[in-house]
Formats: structure tokens, sequence, C-alpha cells
């Protein structure tokens, strides 16, 4: 067996044990509308942990989208509450994720400022604008039941969020495996200056990354917004630290280069599942955390000790 | 290389330096620790207009924000009350920083709105020290055997632990007293999620045929209440009661209640009285009861104003809460939106 | 002999961070009292020296962990945990000086964890004290069950710590310019402080060197969670009751505060550059901020804004610095 | 093979480069033909390395031209020279280790669906396995990268620079750490690339490779070109001669220090898969040069001694003494002192002060009581060997990499004069140094020698260890294959000594 597929085995080892487990202690967890359940409240996390999932490939950090996140709901339930059409909510929506994108990838690749802080700073500035937006309470009225089909219809009696879920993930895969842009982030991700030897041009991947990452946050916000009806301004807290939860959960690393999208989605479904089974099994869910916490901790031992078989070195390493 | 030293020090010596020569104003006397007796404040402010000091523990919350605006709005009618409202972001720290500034502000009255319990007692005491009537509005406040019981001199808010009694009568009454409930707590940690969820408790055990089957927290968040509903209606086959600690996450459980499409199986009882909960127990569906907290800064405002003037106002100012069912929620609307 | 000019060239040259710095905090003070007549009143400045104790001394902590090119996000949840334990044991009798130390021990074993997981486990410092952060506060709200715990028993000698004064200046701030003597003594003139620097701007040469690289490391992230521990205390000291904390609703963490405070004072986080000094400043900038702000009436958010700014600032202006070095080198580089 | 007149690919036409104030390259003219194999030889610091950066276009040419077909070019990154056909192998593998081989190959221009964004991964795949038959090669092109031994890596990147319909291809030491069926795979792939009438420019230390394969050989000493012959047109002996050219003239300082009683003594010393059962003597004040071609085992001896690398077997006395060293520590608490390869990575602290950089290993010993630094004292002794060493810097406060390659070296070197140590070791003391530096760090070497230090020098530069050391030790594929002394060492018996066999 490849060092590669045993690498990728440990997260889906991971949620076969879960979903056994899981099939003990709660007897309707493991039926099907439980699962569409969880993929259907899993839309806007999945959105994010893909933005994520590209900006951890070039081996940086976005920690503003749950503000871009917030930001973009507001604005849509504003235009919302205001009867606008959806399509135009919509082009609304993706500008704010390009622009907020735009202005991350700026302040990183240009004015040189690390990842973290950069992202920082844009968390701290796009939640303060929306409170201000907002006068703090939520916006509130009635919403048209139209905006609201974008998360609650059916397509083919399938709710419309395992379509958004399904459909996000072919499309990353495809980026990610199948186009330039995809296998030159993991280029830059894997080795920038090597990268830039061989006419790859890393600060314009860089800026489409952080983009594409502002992009997918803009969306979650809006399907936050039609799941909820109202403008929300707390919306968002702390869903980067549960972005790279996912993310770190399904193998991908934060040095950058390794890890994909296939992983994110397993990252997903196991992070969902604990959610979900403790909300079954009536569990006090502040006990979540430690369970991820405890499981993101043995796969990054075991992925960096499988890592560390490659060929014999003369020095040792420090 | 002692120069660098230097660099710190001037900044840090230029702070206590300042405020040792500064003439500090004689109404607030140095904090020393000697115990300032709080009764013999002069009266009457300098230019007549007394100034009486809001700290808000959080800006995030509709109900919060309306307590901002009625305490703005009532202050306008008094014309010789000056009103300072000063702004927490849920962190206890810059609250005390808050009220500290508040004292600063030279405040005759400081009325005082938290969510972080005892944490917050320090600031209270050092208003007590300081000699300005404390007024704790609608939030947790300390019982008679806290030391800090002495440090604030009115409390004027709905008793929280009442509401939950009241929810628990609520719910006997709508489920005839007997079935399966399930509850959705706010953040099981800030004091009115904490007080409401005591009164709940001393209420139900005197009613057997009610049993409480699940119980998560939502985070006060509509989102997040949404999710959890849906999870508890998977693992929960008959659920006649839904008791939300506020409106926001009742809504949020109705939702994920109506995509299910059992509303007729359930009905749901919350808190506060928003004007969306409020519109939804007038269109009758599962939504039957909210137990209003009061927002109305009224009795505050002109207990601070008495205090400011000197006369003494009794310790506890329980404002009444009201039950809004379908029948009354008519006329509450009217009367507050 | 060194002529007078030389000397103070050098003192510029060294520490231009921690002088544009200084001066922003100066112009700050300066500015205050213009927009509020209270700003400079003695209560007022003690009031924001208390306030700034606590995240100076975490802030401290961090730069510790960020000079060796690490990162500690569970500095909130340790003062946390400091806290509940240490209300927890008094409220079981034990006397404050085992409290107390059984409470820095106990900082120490975080501090110890983080540190062997990233040095030995070779895990990334972000993703390990992001992980042992959540488990923190996981735990400190499972055995609270979110309640607060009120302090019955507390000998009035824990809470002096808090809430005494000598003389007009309160306590904590004494221990804060303790600890940030004690700090500026290590990294001026001890080996520790020098062996710091020297692991944080080339952990391999420093090995060559005969720098024991690993151990460096592993104490690092100890005296983070200890300096953590410090403030935790001061913070229940001042309450005598440990309230789990609702900063989730929000509210940047004390370990952003810690964070912004170490990169504003002139530190980058690839590590190696910046100063206990700068540190300091940064922490006192972001106190005389969070004490101005509810003066002039400024809403939470706006302070929110302004401080985000603020950091973008002072980290442009940093990395103008290292940028210089770091651009030079690379071209060097290309050069061989 | 006769003069016949083969088109010109590429020329050089009066080259020059300068780093600050050295002239590296000093008016180069040489022609490359089509199809041939073209040696560059000369020593280290002849400039080799130099002209091929300039024209891969990592460094721009201060003067003169390069013409391609006889058309003027400038390149200002490696990529124009890539898509101009020009493709450089260097000596660190250009790779991104977790992409595939055939990823790694087509990196940057990778084949496109008809119209779609996609990648036709499948057409991807086939065009990298074709250039592998075609290169005759058996690796799978959907392994990663870094499951290939080093020599597929190699093996790759030729792959990579023939898809680029690469004409010109150039070859820094590519038989570096490869093994011998390894070479003779890439001499398979040289001769696949001549019939594909590609020019090959081809750099090495190793004279037989260069006998066997090349067409003409360009000699260069000192950025200078001596000459450029054709195959039947030289010997070993005349070419070694040319690259010499000056005789050992002062460049070296002259020591008659007396040679002392045994300070280090090393009976079977092996590591698995470096070297097997060295054992030497070196004696106080005793210069001990350790010559050896690429992956002969050398640098590893050193690095051993040090305590750098683990599981190592054998004795080693000093003073003795058995030493038990499992880390860097441990030897400068014996008083063995390192001086690393590569000077910025490995040795110095870039953004710290001088300071800081010198005294890192004597804190203890020298400049602090009870842990605290006696700033003091620091500064003086800095002082002191800051101008014994004539380190040109515009103060102690000053960075490292704001001085030149010959000052950083004496601040290395200066760092193991603060304490009195038994035993230095040095690896290339003096790689990419300018002369007048490297004068000054040789005397300096002689004067810790004439006080009694032990000092061994591992260098690929021969005349370094002709002109320096009182014994040489050659090392041949992990194994101590002879041991000259000074005056029976020359380099034509250090070069067959040395050459793999």
């Amino acid at each position: 067996m490849k060092k590669r597929e045993i690498t990728q085995m440990i997260p889906v080892a991971m949620l076969i044990i879960l979903m056994i487990a899981g099939s003990f202690l709660s007897a309707n967890f493991l039926t099907v509308n439980n699962f569409s359940n969880i993929l259907q409240y899993a839309v806007e996390s999945a959105f994010i942990a893909i933005g994520m999932t590209f900006v951890l490939l070039i081996g940086e950090i976005d920690l503003s989208v749950g503000s871009v996140m917030a930001f973009a709901s507001v604005i849509a339930a504003k235009m919302a509450l205001a009867k606008q059409n959806i399509i135009l909510i919509l082009l609304v929506v993706l500008l704010i994720g390009l622009v907020c994108g735009i202005i991350n990838g700026f302040i990183i690749t240009q004015l040189r400022v690390e990842p973290f802080m950069g992202t920082l700073v844009m968390m701290m500035v796009m939640r303060a604008c929306t409170f201000l937006f907002t006068g703090g309470g939520p916006l509130t009225g009635s919403v048209d039941a139209s905006f609201k089909q974008i998360i609650k219809g059916n397509i083919a009696n399938i709710p419309i969020g395992i379509w958004y879920v399904v459909i996000a993930f072919v499309i990353a895969y495809l980026v990610t495996a199948k186009t330039r842009f995809g296998r030159h982030v993991y280029a830059v991700g894997g080795g920038e200056e090597t990268a830039k030897l061989f006419g790859v041009r890393v600060e314009r991947i860089k800026m489409m990354v952080y983009a594409v990452s502002g992009i997918l946050a803009a969306l979650s916000g809006l399907l936050v917004t039609a799941r909820i009806g109202i403008g929300e301004p707390r919306t968002g807290y702390d869903y980067e630290m549960t972005a790279i939860t996912i993310c770190v959960v399904g193998g991908v690393s934060m040095n950058g280069g390794k890890g994909g999208v296939q992983g994110t989605f397993i990252g997903l479904m196991v992070v969902s599942m604990i959610k979900n089974l403790m909300n079954l099994m009536n569990i006090d869910v502040n006990g979540q955390p430690i369970v991820t916490g405890i499981i993101i901790l043995v796969t990054a031992l075991v992925v960096t000790r499988k890592a560390k078989g490659s060929g014999r070195e003369l020095v040792r390493e420090i | 290389m002692k120069k660098k030293i230097a660099a710190v020090f001037i900044v840090v010596c230029m702070c206590i330096g300042m405020s040792a020569c500064a003439d500090s104003p004689e109404k607030n006397s140095d904090a020393s620790s000697t115990e300032e007796s709080s009764g013999d404040r002069e009266t009457e402010a300098a230019d007549g207009k007394y100034k009486i000091g809001f700290s808000q523990c959080v800006m995030n919350h509709p109900f919060r924000i309306a307590m901002v605006d009625s305490f703005k709005e009532v202050v306008g009618d008094y014309d010789d009350i000056e009103s300072v409202v000063v702004e927490g972001n849920g962190d206890v720290q810059t609250e005390i920083t808050n009220i500290e500034s508040l004292i600063q502000q030279n405040c005759d009255a400081i009325v005082v709105s938290s969510l972080s319990g005892t944490s917050i007692y320090p600031a209270y005491k050092e208003v007590h020290d300081a000699g300005i009537p404390l007024i704790i509005a609608a939030s947790g406040c300390a019982t008679e055997e806290e030391d800090a019981y002495n440090f604030y001199d009115s409390f004027v808010s709905t008793d929280e632990v009442e509401m939950g009694i009241a929810a628990a009568q609520c719910a006997n009454d709508l489920l005839e007293g007997k079935g399966n409930v399930v509850m959705i707590r706010g953040v099981v940690e800030s004091t009115n999620s904490m007080n409401r969820y005591v009164g709940w408790n001393q209420e139900i055990p005197n009613y057997p045929g009610i049993k409480v089957i699940a119980e998560q927290s939502a985070e006060w968040l509509r989102l997040t209440a949404n999710e959890v509903m849906a999870n508890i209606l998977q693992a929960n086959d008959d659920i006649d009661l839904v008791y939300c600690e506020n409106d926001e996450m009742a809504l949020g459980a109705l939702e994920a209640i109506r995509d299910a499409d059992r509303e007729d199986e359930m009905v749901i009882v919350s808190m506060d009285g928003q004007q969306d909960a409020c519109e939804e127990i007038q269109n009758g569906g599962a939504f039957k009861v909210t137990i209003t907290n009061n927002s109305d800064m009224k009795e505050a405002v002109s207990a601070a104003y008495a205090m400011a003037q000197g006369d003494s106002i009794d310790k506890r100012i329980i404002l009444p809460y009201e039950i809004v069912t379908e029948d009354n929620v008519k006329d509450y609307i009217d009367k507050n939106y | 002999m060194k002529n007078k000019n030389e000397t103070r060239k050098i003192f510029f040259q060294e520490n231009k961070n921690e002088i544009s710095i200084a001066i922003l905090v100066v112009i700050l003070l300066i500015v205050s009292p213009m927009l509020s007549e209270f700003f400079l009143s003695s209560a007022n400045i003690l009031n924001l020296l208390r306030q700034t104790a606590y995240t100076a001394i975490a802030a401290i902590g961090m730069y510790f962990v960020i000079l060796i090119g690490g990162i500690d996000l569970s500095i909130g949840s340790t003062i946390q945990i400091v806290g509940m334990a240490s209300i927890i044991m008094l409220n079981h009798g034990y006397s404050m000086g085992i409290t107390i130390v059984s409470i820095l021990l106990l900082s120490v074993g975080c501090g110890l964890i983080n540190g062997i997981l990233v040095t030995i486990g070779k895990l990334q410092p972000f993703v390990v004290t992001l992980v042992m952060k959540e488990i923190m506060a996981g735990i400190v709200l499972i055995t609270t069950g979110g309640a607060s715990i009120s302090g019955q028993s507390i000998p009035d000698s824990f809470m002096v710590i808090g809430t005494g004064y000598i003389g007009i200046v309160p306590i904590p701030v004494i221990i804060m310019i303790l600890v940030f003597i004690i700090a500026f003594f290590v990294m001026k003139k001890m080996i520790y402080g020098r062996l710091l620097f020297v692991c944080g701007s080339n952990r391999r040469a420093a090995y060559n060197s005969g720098v024991n690289v690993c151990m460096i490391q592993i104490s690092a992230y100890v005296l983070c969670s200890l300096c953590a521990a410090v403030s935790g205390l001061l913070i229940v000291a001042r309450t005598g009751a440990f309230q789990p904390s609702t900063t989730g609703q929000g509210a940047t963490g004390m370990e952003m505060n810690a964070i912004a405070a170490v990169v504003i004072g002139g530190a980058t986080l690839a590590g190696g550059v910046g100063t206990v000094t700068g540190t300091m400043l940064g922490a006192l900038l972001y106190g005389i901020l969070a004490n101005l702000f509810p003066l002039i009436g400024v809403s939470s958010y706006l302070q929110q804004l302004i401080q985000g700014l603020i950091i973008l600032v002072a980290v442009i202006i940093s990395v103008k610095d290292s940028q210089s070095i770091v651009q030079k080198m690379k071209v060097r580089l290309r050069k061989l | 093979m006769g003069e016949q007149k083969r088109e010109v690919v590429l020329e050089l036409k009066g080259l020059k480069k300068v780093f600050g104030e050295t002239t590296v390259l000093e008016d180069i003219d040489i022609t490359f033909l089509k199809g041939e194999f073209h040696a560059l030889v000369g020593e280290n610091g002849a400039g080799k390395s130099t002209i091929i950066k300039t024209i891969s276009g990592v460094h721009k040419p201060d003067g003169g031209q390069i013409l391609l077909y006889g058309k003027k070019v400038k390149f200002n990154t490696p990529n124009d020279a890539q898509r101009a056909g020009i493709s450089t192998l260097f000596q660190e593998i250009q790779e991104i280790p977790e992409m595939t081989v055939a990823e790694n190959i087509f990196l940057g221009r990778e084949p496109r669906r008809s119209g779609s964004v996609l990648i036709n991964k499948k057409q991807l795949n086939q065009d990298a396995e074709r250039i592998m038959e075609e290169l005759g090669l058996s690796i799978d092109t959907t392994q990663r990268m870094c499951e290939l031994p080093v020599s597929g890596r190699k093996m790759v990147e030729i792959a990579r620079a023939v898809s680029q319909q690469a004409s010109v291809v150039i070859m820094d030491e590519p038989t570096a750490n490869l093994n011998a069926e390894e070479i003779n795979a890439l001499f398979r792939m040289i001769d696949a690339l001549k019939e594909k009438k590609i020019t090959v420019i081809y750099i090495s230390h190793r004279m037989n490779e260069v006998f066997s394969l090349a067409d003409r050989v360009t000699v260069l000493r000192d950025g200078k070109k001596i000459d450029t012959l054709d195959s039947n047109a030289y010997d070993e002996k005349s070419l070694i001669s040319m690259m010499i050219g000056r005789e050992l003239t002062e460049m070296y300082p002259k020591r008659q220090g007396e040679i002392g009683e045994v300070v280090l003594d090393v009976h079977n010393f092996s590591l698995d898969g470096f070297f097997q059962d060295i054992s030497f003597q070196v004696h106080a004040g005793e210069v001990v040069g350790l010559a050896g071609l690429d992956s002969s085992g050398a640098t590893a001896v050193t690095k051993a001694l040090f305590g750098l690398c683990s599981k190592t077997r054998g004795e080693v006395f000093c003073g003795g003494r058995r030493l038990n060293i499992k880390n860097p520590l441990d030897s400068i608490r014996q008083k063995l002192a390192y001086l690393p390869e590569d000077r910025k990575t490995q040795g110095l602290f870039l953004n710290q002060n001088l300071i800081f950089n010198y005294t890192i290993s004597s804190l203890w010993t020298r400049f602090s009581k009870m842990g605290v630094i006696n700033n003091r004292e620091e500064k003086e002794r800095t002082e002191e060997v800051t101008k014994a060493l004539k380190v040109k810097t515009k103060g102690l406060y000053s960075r490292p990499n704001e001085l030149s390659g010959g000052n950083q070296q004496k601040v290395l070197l200066g760092r193991w004069m603060l304490d009195d140590y038994k035993v230095l070791i040095l690896e290339e003391p003096t790689r990419g140094v300018d002369v007048g530096a490297k004068s000054e760090i040789y005397s300096q070497i002689n004067q810790l020698a004439k006080k009694g230090v032990a000092v061994i020098i591992y260098s690929t530069e021969m005349m370094e260890l002709l002109g320096m050391s009182d014994r040489i030790l050659v090392f041949s594929t992990g194994q101590l294959t002879a041991s000259l002394s000074k005056e029976e060492a020359t380099q034509e018996k250090i070069m067959q000594y040395a050459l793999v066999r």
C-alpha cells in the first residue's frame, strides 16, 4: 500500500469508526433522513471549509471568513427584506465576497503582511462593519417565501442543501485536481521558489485563492439569511476555527501542498456527525470541542509520523 | 544599553506622575482603601443638571438595544438629566473599564445592566466606594448573604427567576399536567439564562407529569436553534412542548419544526416578547406563549433621578412581567410596537 | 573612546520600532485629555494601568512564544482554568500558598503539553494550541456547568492581590511592572533571552552552535502559560469568584489581544524579531484605547474597527523593517 | 572527429559579471555547437557556476552578450530561458515533492483539454510516458516525486528539459550523490540527448566523466577562459596543469609550527550508508585535509565527528579520553569547534547583530556568571576579534546579511576564536569567498594551528588542501583510500585515489 493511500485512509477510518459507534449509541443515528439532516445543516460549513482548504493548500490562513459571512448575510437580509429580486441579491453577495477576498490578497501579497495578522485585521474590521450596518440588533421583517426557497426547497425530492454540498465539493475537486489553477495552488504550497522558477505567477494565484475564499464565505452568508429569514450580525462566530478543524481532521496539512478537498469532505462529515450525535444523545454540547480536539491531535500525530518514513538523511532532524 | 529601559519607564512614570500631580477633583476622593461613607454626598450637581450613566453589557441582542433606546428616550423627557451611555462587547473586563469611566465622568447616578454575574461585583464596589448611587437593571444581582448586597442601592428589573417559574406554570397549563418537554437554553454561562433555568427547575418538580426529554444550548442564536431543534426532532418522536429561553431561539426552532411539518404536534413557550414573536402568536401557529422581559427603563431612570437628588429608594423594584398569549397579544402589540 | 552621538545613533537605529510605538503612545496620551477632560485624573490613569496589567502580562508570555517562531492560542482558556481551579481550591479550604503554587504547576503542565506536542510531536503550533484551547474551555464549561462559582471562604490575603493598593498604585500594576522588569532583564542580560532570539532567528544554526533547541522551545511555551496563569490569578483575585467568560460571543479573546500587542510592538510571527519593551508599549497602546473609547462614548464596534486599523498600521511599519532585511537576504541567496 | 562546420547554437561574447567589488567573470567567449557535449572544467571558484547562472537567467550579465542561433537574447527570469529552449539542472533539484512526476515535468505548461479549462490528465501522463520511453527510463509517472530516489528525481529533471524541446541542456554537477549504476543510466540519457541533436553543457569535478564523454572542453581559471580543446587535443595531465596553472605561490602562507602529541584519535568510525571503519589521528598544531569527490563520505565524517549524525559506530578519543558525543553541545563542551558548509542557512543568524553571532557558543564559558551575560566583556572581546580578522563592517550592531560572503565567513570563524578549542573542524572554509578574504582566513587558520589547535579541513578545492594541510586523507565511496603527507601529495595523486574506480 503506497504511503499516500495510508495517510488518506486515516480520516476515512475515523469516519467509519464514528458511524459504527453512532449506530450503537443512538437508535436513529444511522437513518437516511438523519444523514440528509446532517448534510442540510452542513452547507455553510462546507462552503467555508472548501475556501479554507484552498488557503491552507498554499500554506497560508484566512481568519476573516466568519466576519465576511456575517457581513454578506446582513446585506443580503437588508435587500431581501426590501423585496429585491434574488438575482440582484446574489450578484451583490458575490461582489462583497470578491472585494473582501481581493483586499485580503492585496494586504498579504503586496503589503507583505503575514497572513495571520492580515486576515485577523480583516476579521475585526468586517465584524465591526456588520454591527455598524445593522446598528447592533438583527434586521427583522418578513422575507418572501421564494427567497427562502434558496435553502428550503427540494429538487427531485432531495433537499436543495444536499445538492449545494455535493455540487460544491465536485466543482472544488475538479478545480484542485484537474485545472491548471488547482495544480498551481499545490505547486505554490509545495515549493513556492520552484514554482516561481517555472513560470507559475505565485502572487496571482494567491490573490485568486483569497478571492475564492471570500466569495465562498459570502455565499454561505446568503444561505444563512435564507435559512433564518433575518439579518443576524452575530452569525459566523468562530466559523474560521471550525473550518480549520474540518480541514485538519480531513488530512489537509497547514504547511501547504498536502491534502485535498476530498479529505475536507470527510472532515466535514466527521465534525458534523459528532455535533449531530451529541444532540441526539442529549449530551451537553460543551463537550463537543473536546472530542474534535482529541481527533485532530490523533490524526495530526499519525499523519506527521507517516511522512517521516522517507529516505535516510545524513543529518539528524531537530 | 540603559537608555533602552528609559523608553518604557518614561511612559509608565508619566502615567503615574500625571495622575499624582493632576488635581484630583474633590468629588471622587482617592480610592484609598479607607471605607468612604456613601450616604453624605452633596446632592446638587455643579450646573443644576444631573448626569446619569448607563453601562450596557453587550449590544448584539435586540432586548439590550431596546433597553438603551428606551433609556435615551426616557431621559429625553427629563430636562435636567444628561445621559452618558457606555457599551460593552460581552467581555467582563471591558464592562469594568466602562463602569470605571462612568465614575471618572462624575455621574450623579449609575445604572448598570450586566450579563457577567459575580465577575462584575468589583465594579459595583468601586461605584459604592465613590459614593455614587448604583441601580442594577435587568440583570443578575447579589442575594442577601453575599457582601455585594450592600454595594448597590436599588435593583430594578423583572425577576428572571420568577419568569422561569411562570414559564413552568404556562407549560403545565398548556400540557394539562402531562407531556414531554424539550428545553433550548441560551448561553449557559450568562446570568439571565442561569436565573431562568433556576426558576424553571424550582417549579417543574411539582408537576410530576411533565418530563424534560432533551436539553440543549443554542447560544441565543436563531441559526443554532434551527439546527439543534432539527436534530432533536430526529431523536424524539413525541414532543409536546418546546421551551426556549428567548424568542430568537424559539423562532429558529419554529422554523425547524415547520420544515419537519410537525407544527401541529407541539406548542412553543418562550421569553422576551419580541415583535416578530408576538406576530407569530397572533397568527396562531405552534407559538403559544411568550413571557415579556421588561426593557422599559422608566422605573430605572426615575429611581436613578431620585437617588441623584438624595432621597432613598427601596432596594428591590420588581417590574411586572407580562405573559403574552393568544388572547392578549393584540393589545400588547398595539401598546408596545 | 566611542563618542556620544555614536551610541545615540546605535540606540535609535536598534530600537526603531520601539521608538515609533512609544511616540504613538505619547501622542495618544497628549490627545486623549483634549478629547475628554476626565482622562487625566489620577483614578482613571490607575484604572487604565490596572486594566492593561492583565493583557500586558499575558502579552509578555505570548512574546516569548512568538519570538521563537510559534504561537499560543490557548492562553485565554489557561486564564479560565486557572481562575476556576484557584476558586475551587480556596473553597475547599486550601491555604493561599498551596493554591498559588499548585495553580502555577497546573499552568506549567499546560505549557509542557503545548511545548512537547509542538517540539517532539513536530505539529503545527497553531493546531496544537487551538486544540488545547478548545479542550480546556470544554473542561471549564463541563465542571462549572456554565454557572459561576462564588468563593465562600476566600482569605483576605488572596483578595489583596487583586484589589489591594500600595500607596496609590494598584497591586496588579506593580505585578505588571515586576513581570516586565524580570522579562526585560532575562531578554537583555540572561543567556536564556539570547538563546530565544537565536532559536527564533535560525533553528539549524542555533543547533550547530550548541544550543539545546528543543528545551528552549518547550520552555517558551511553559513561560507563556505561566504568564497567562499570573494574569488569570490577578483577574480572579479581583472578584473572589469565578465566572466562565462569555467572550465566546464575539469579543476578540485575550489571546488575540495579546498577539496584537506583541505584533504592534514590532515582533514578526516568523520569529527572531521584537523586544519586551515593544510588547509592553503595544499592550499600553491597547489599554489607553480601551480606556479612552468609553470616555468619549465611542460605540464598541467602532472601537473594534479602530483597533483593527491600528494593528494593520503597526504591522506594516514593522514589516517594512524586517522586509528590507528579508529582501536583501533573498537577493544575496539568488546571487550565490 | 574532424572539425566539420556544425551550426553554432549558443555563443557567449565578452561575457562579464561583477559581484560587489570582485569581478567574477571577465570577457568570456565560448561557442557551443549543435548536438555537442561541451564540458566546462576548472577549479572551485573559477566561475563555472556563475556562467551557467548567467546563461539560464538567474543572474543578469554586467557586460557582453548571449547569442542564441546568432540572435541577441536577454533573460530576466529562468522561465524566459526555458521558453527560449535553454533548460538548466541546478545542483539542488528543483521539484515539488508532493506532486506526481508527470505534473513536475509539465509544471506551468499543463496540456489542456480542447477549449475547456480542465487539464487533460490522460494526455499529461501519455506525454510524460512518451518522454520516458524516448530516454529509456522506467519511472512510473504517476508516482510522487518524494517517493523517488535522488537519481530518479534527476532523471525527471532531464525529462523536463527534453519535454521543453530544449535545444541546450545545462547540467551542474549532475552525478553528485549518485551511485555507480545511476551514473551509467545518466550517461545513457546523455547519449540519447546527443542523438536528438541537443547540446549538453556539463560541469563536473570528475575528470573520468569529462574524458569519456566530452566532445569539447573549455578550461576556466579565476573567471577567465584559458582555452577550448577538442576531445583528441588533451589528456588528463595537460588538462589538470591548465586548470591549476599557478604554482603554490604565496597564496598559502608557510607555517613551520611543530607537531604536538595526538589530540584526536579515531578508530574504525563508521556510519552505515555513508562511510565504513575510518581510522586516523590528528596531532596538536597539525592541519589535516580531507579530500574526496562528492558522496565520498568525507563531509559525512566531519559532520559525524561533531555529533550531527545519529547512530555512528566506532570510538573517538580526544586527549586520551573516549568521547561520547550525542549532539553539538557535547562536542563544544569537549572543545570541538565546527564551521558548517553553508554559512547562511546553517551558521549565521542573519537578523541578529554581530555580537549575537560571535558569542553564541562561548556564552557559558567566557561571557557569563550564573547565567548573567557580561555585556561589556562581550563587546570588548568581539571588537578585538573583529579587528584581528579585519572584518569590514559598519559596526558591531550591523546584521550579517549586510556583509559580503568573505566577511560573513570571518564572523563564523571569529565565533570559534573567542574560546580556546582543541579541535577545529572546517567545511568548505572559503566557498564563495573573494580572493582577498581567502588569504586572511588561511592566515588565521595557520595562527590557530600554531597555537596548538588540531585543524581538520574538508574542501572540494584541491589547491586549498595542498596549500594548507600537513597531511591529506583521501576518501572514495566511503573508504579512506590514502593518507598522503605534505611532500608526497600532488593533485594527480589525490585525483587517482579519489576517482571512482
